[in-house]
């Protein structure tokens, strides 16, 4: 059985764990199995239901030279915002240096799933945390990257919004090793030369159904993971590069559509490949509604994708 | 490191009891009159120097017969209807979620009976009690837990959101802790407004951090808010206990530290919390300012849906974070039974009586249950509408 | 004298307050002159240093029909971020129709000033709450329009951002009276045929300099001033109106590049006229230093503004 | 509404007295040993069942004759070094801003002695007396206030986040409320780290709401963890009176909500809060977890800025949301020439040692300004540094 998601990100925390004995996890009610009795209470917190003080306590743990992991929930992604703003990602700059948080903000995200209204099923988040001077922001599509961008994440001394969606296991098998993805480069998933299509985390699923379609009726997309949204620097250039030789780009959000995080890339294409074709598909500018009626119409899924490339490759 | 590791509110298996029975059969904890005694209302030492002798446990002054009764059938309903609930999602295919509230029903009926029907309640994620004590029609309930059309909510909230802002419910909400702040912000509301309205707001142990509730109180405190906090203190934050996060076992003492009156009280004891929950309405509505009610409980469920529960049966067993035995201990302490033997014993109703009013309940949540099947699902475009006052929001698949 | 843009705002929720006589502020230490002595503490409240508390309140009273305007500082922007994101902007939606707030956040802005490192000079943080659902975002550039602006957003039953960015008087004079500006309208502020150029807040001052330096040397500009940067589908039809005739949009922000609110104008541009030029510039993805040698030189100014135009019209 | 009507930090003339003299002149406050009384240390009402007899006024157990007098030393080097400032900002064109700590100095002292260098210590906004301390340096200091390329944080942060690693000064912090949770992450971090060191964070009355503070003392006492947090009530918020936006006089009140032993103090009398401070501190480390400890005081400067004061003179007067006279009183509770007295009349020093020492200072003050003004402005481009340890972001201006 491949293993999962979460079962590769805390393999990753343990690993480092072990190697580093001051490293610490703080966490609310999602229990991180196994690491507290390997690692004892002290470094493996459960935590009141206050993400100040999980996020913060990080931050201050930190700051001391402890470093350590602050796990939150979906629906809390934005209570520590403004300490990750003002803090996290400020305090090196402002201190001339000195100031650093070996810290990684491992934020649990959800997706557009049906019954979850409004604040349980929202997605896209990420992008106002990638819009943060000093943080770097990982979203990892598959457990081989989840770990070893984890591990990097961790060893990073910067502050690191390590974000996991809930994506079912693909890609390479995870080694039981240490090994580290880099932050800030792009995977091409698929190679094409019609199309460029860019999408992370569940659009990926729908998007890889897309790709297999497409092929089917002849278009040969080519699919980009961004897996880091900041900085954004290293990822441009495959990006960049593909639109350049299929001259169209096609993005796919989970989030909603004004200012998500395809936006940034397509602004980002858009200065940088004259004449090239543009689309944008992403959820509403709504809240998720809990009625699967609903939802499911809102949500982007394969066939949009599908709908929307060959509409783009006719043009 | 096994597979079994994982991140999600899974249960950690502590200790699980070998040999516990699996539960107590619903219909047992209607006949079962155990040796329960009376309600007891109890004081943290911290605020012991608050303490008013006259909140006696069977204090009933100024209740009607006819409120008692009501009281007992409101009770009922959250019992009934959610059990039902339970049922349904055991069964399967269920459109919907549900935290369940029983085992705290005392505290929803007793603070809602103390307020006019012109006051308002801020809910949280275990809030479908509150709304059944504030008035809440069953039916409408169950159509929005089940993302009907016709639900409270249009079916666009479900379980976590059901609102009804004609019977002063603000609405509960999926985030922890923030009633208390909308229940505090009402209630400055009502001073700017002129009227002598209440706002309260419920919160379970795990609401008092996260910059909410310090905020809610200490505005309360300064301005002497028509306010009141309740907190039910069901010793759990999902699967963590709050005594391993928080320096403090009486969680009304930290009323104390904003100025506010604290209170502790039996939370299974409809007529204690009542009884406090009425002088504090009568006093924020005298201009006295704020109270803070925390509700000594325990839910009989899991935190969510309807894990190590059985159809029939009441009580979620084996769950690892608890042991039965504490549940048990709890259930021994169910304040229905407890109350109805009150009535009974005070001659407010009869043996019979009483058991018509179950027969009734039981009706009207079979009624419910057809009212939610037969209404429609919601037209998918809807989603667009409601984001703003006026028009629908654009949809970007194309 | 013409009145400033504090004046003409005060001067509208004056106005507002004597029109409703529910109409609430709350606001910390920055105080609304003249207002306690005619409505009372009641209805002008100075609250402690709790953002969350202004906002909440101001939220729990909006909710039972009390409207009311929530004024925050600029370091504070964020405190209140995960109330505005998860209860006022998604509320509605989620009751169904039910919850509504009518409220205004008053959200007191930062420029790029020197001596001010960090957390007390930065910019651009409108574009955080820009991308959150069932919010409205407003950023007025002159007194007249922040007069209207707040009439309109306080009359509106949908909770308004109101982004007061500090930026010298300029444009039409003020009325006395109460007047409205529309929410989710551009304004254009300079017709031309040669180059496009969006901006707003303390960008319009660099921007105006700019295209009077264009005119001088022969370039015309069409500058447009969003004014609303969410909902944006009012905004848009002006500026991609004017890409069609100009052919290049060049963007100027006050805030960070990576997210700024020009990108996703630059994103939905580029869906809709293919073969545009673009060029984005904003404050680099840093906090703001302190020292003044490197904010002044950091943040964009008009001379880099006619730099970056005449270099787009060349090619 | 006159065009006066404006939304700043600007002074709300309530009953400017008329008359007052406008200030004591510098050299006043180091004569002047009026009829102050040695200090008094006295609980809120609320926590005097946890006062413990011993920690007397001039109680000055296991300090030496050098300590006291580096103390004394230390004051005067907060005092001088900020009206110097002040006195430069006066002058005009100073390179930077300040929120003065004068008035506050024994605070400051009185907590840092308690401390070993060990320690850490997270401030905020009005912190230059913190720092000084813990042995900041006054010309590294200035230089950083006035954004020099060689200042503690070579010109990136300014007065507002004097930063020094090296001796476990975590930094300033100019939003009010976030050191109390630094301070308390690191006290967790010492515990990961098994060492026995304790973390100080410093607010105002200001730092109690925010959710900051709430976060740590809730952490704080569930897991006792060695912090210390000191809350420097000077009764104002900028303008804005404590009393008149929270619900309780005390402030270490609050703590008592959290489970936390609370103490009051008089923030004037340096031996009192280093008294106090030593017991937190010794209690820390011996694993006996938090303390809260309010320090009343007053600052004798307006919020920021030198509004309302004069070159030479100290305080500022006239400043509309004050009395001149309520300053004055506190004026007259001056910390500095109180400890002065009392290590005189203690024989600690002489008149003539403790003259010496003001000349001292003196002079090393003018060192300092001496030493700022001679250093370098930064590169332009270093701005596009340190945002991450590695690299320099790009610029996009072109
Ligand atoms: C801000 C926030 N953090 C975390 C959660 C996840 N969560 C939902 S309910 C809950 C536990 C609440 O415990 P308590 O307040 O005691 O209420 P109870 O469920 O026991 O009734 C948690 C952690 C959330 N909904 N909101
Ligand atoms: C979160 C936040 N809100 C508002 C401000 C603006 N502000 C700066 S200092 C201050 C007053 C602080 O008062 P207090 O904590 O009592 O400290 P004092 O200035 O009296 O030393 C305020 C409101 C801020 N810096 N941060
Ligand atoms: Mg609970
Ligand atoms: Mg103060």
């Amino acid at each position: 059985m491949p293993k999962s998601m979460s079962y590769a990100i805390l393999e990753a925390i343990r690993g480092e764990m072990r190697r580093d004995k001051l490293l610490t996890l703080f966490y609310e009610y999602q229990r991180p199995g196994g690491l507290e009795a390997e690692f004892g209470r002290w470094r493996v917190r459960s935590c009141a239901i206050d993400e100040h003080w999980i996020v913060g306590g990080v931050m201050g743990m930190s700051m001391i030279g402890v470093p350590a992991i602050a796990h939150i929930p979906s629906m809390a992604t934005f209570i520590p915002y403004e300490l990750m703003f003002n803090h996290a990602g400020k305090l090196r700059h402002m201190t001339g240096g000195q100031a650093a948080f070996p810290m990684v903000l491992w934020a649990d995200m959800a997706k557009r799933w049906a019954f979850q209204a409004g604040q349980h099923a929202d997605a896209g988040l990420e992008s106002s945390y990638a819009r943060l001077a000093g943080l770097k922001v990982v979203i990892p599509s598959n457990p081989y990257d989840a770990k070893g961008l984890m591990i990097t994440a961790i060893r990073d001394v910067d502050p690191v919004v390590f974000c996991q969606y809930p994506v079912p296991a693909s890609g390479p098998d995870v080694p039981d090793e240490a090994y580290t993805v880099p932050i800030g480069k792009a995977a091409v998933r698929t190679e094409g030369k019609d199309i460029t299509i860019v999408g992370y985390a569940p659009q990926t699923v729908e998007i890889a159904k897309a790709v297999r379609q497409l092929k089917n009726d002849g278009i040969s997309a080519e699919f980009i993971d961004p897996r880091t949204l900041a900085p954004l620097e290293g990822v441009m250039p495959t990006i960049i590069k593909s639109v350049k030789k299929t001259g169209k780009l096609l993005t796919s959000d989970e989030g909603s559509y004004n200012f998500c995080n395809c936006a940034e890339i397509i602004a980002r294409v858009a200065e940088a490949v004259r004449g090239a074709q543009f689309k944008r598909l992403a959820f509403p500018d709504a809240p998720p509604p809990g009625a699967p009626e609903m939802i499911n119409y809102m949500r982007v899924d394969a066939n949009d994708i599908v709908a929307a490339a060959k509409k783009m490759v006719k043009e | 490191m096994k597979e079994e590791v994982c991140v999600s509110e899974s249960k950690h298996v502590v200790a699980a009891e070998k040999g516990d029975k699996t539960g107590v059969s619903r219909r047992t904890f209607l006949k079962g009159l155990g040796a329960i005694g009376p309600g007891t209302i109890f004081f943290s030492a911290g605020i012991a120097r608050q303490a008013k002798g006259q909140y006696g446990p069977t204090y009933t002054d100024g209740l009607s017969a006819e409120q008692l009764t009501a009281m007992y059938t409101d009770m009922l309903k959250i019992r009934l209807w959610e059990s039902k609930i339970k049922d349904l999602i055991l069964t399967g295919g269920f459109r919907g979620v549900a935290h369940l509230y029983v085992g705290q029903e005392a505290i929803a009926v007793g603070v809602c009976n103390a307020l006019r029907k012109d006051d308002y309640i801020a809910s949280n994620h275990r809030g479908h009690g509150h709304l059944i004590a504030k008035g809440g029609d069953l039916g409408l309930m169950l159509a929005e837990i089940t993302h009907k059309a016709t639900g409270y909510c249009k079916g666009y909230g479900g379980s976590l959101h059901i609102t009804d802002m004609s019977l002063g419910i603000l609405g509960m909400d999926g985030i922890v802790g923030t009633a208390h702040l909308f229940g505090a912000g009402a209630a400055y509301g009502i001073k700017v407004k002129g009227t002598d309205q209440v706002a309260v707001s419920f919160g379970g142990d795990g609401s008092l951090q996260n910059s909410f509730f310090s905020s809610a109180a200490n505005a309360a405190a300064a301005w002497k808010l028509p306010w009141i906090g309740v907190i039910e203190n069901n010793a759990f934050q999902i699967w963590v206990r709050s005594s391993d996060v928080y320096g403090i076992q009486d969680l009304a003492r930290r009323a104390d530290g904003y100025g506010i009156e604290g209170r502790v009280v039996d939370g299974n004891d409809v007529l204690s919390v009542y009884n406090v929950a009425k002088y504090a309405a009568e006093k924020a509505r005298a201009g006295g300012g704020p109270t803070i009610i925390e509700c000594k409980t325990y839910r009989w469920y899991d935190h969510y849906g309807a894990g190590g529960a059985k159809r029939g049966v009441d009580g979620a067993f084996r769950l690892g974070y608890r042991s039965d035995r504490e549940l048990r201990d709890w259930m021994a302490k169910d304040p229905i039974p407890r109350f109805r033997k009150f009535l009974v014993n005070e001659k407010v109703m009869t043996e019979q009586r009483a058991d018509e009013i179950v027969a009734e309940v039981t009706q009207a949540v079979e009624d419910a249950v057809a009212f939610a099947k037969a209404q429609p699902v919601p037209k998918p475009e809807d989603g667009l509408l409601n984001v703003f006052a006026e028009g629908a929001v654009p949809l970007h698949k194309s």
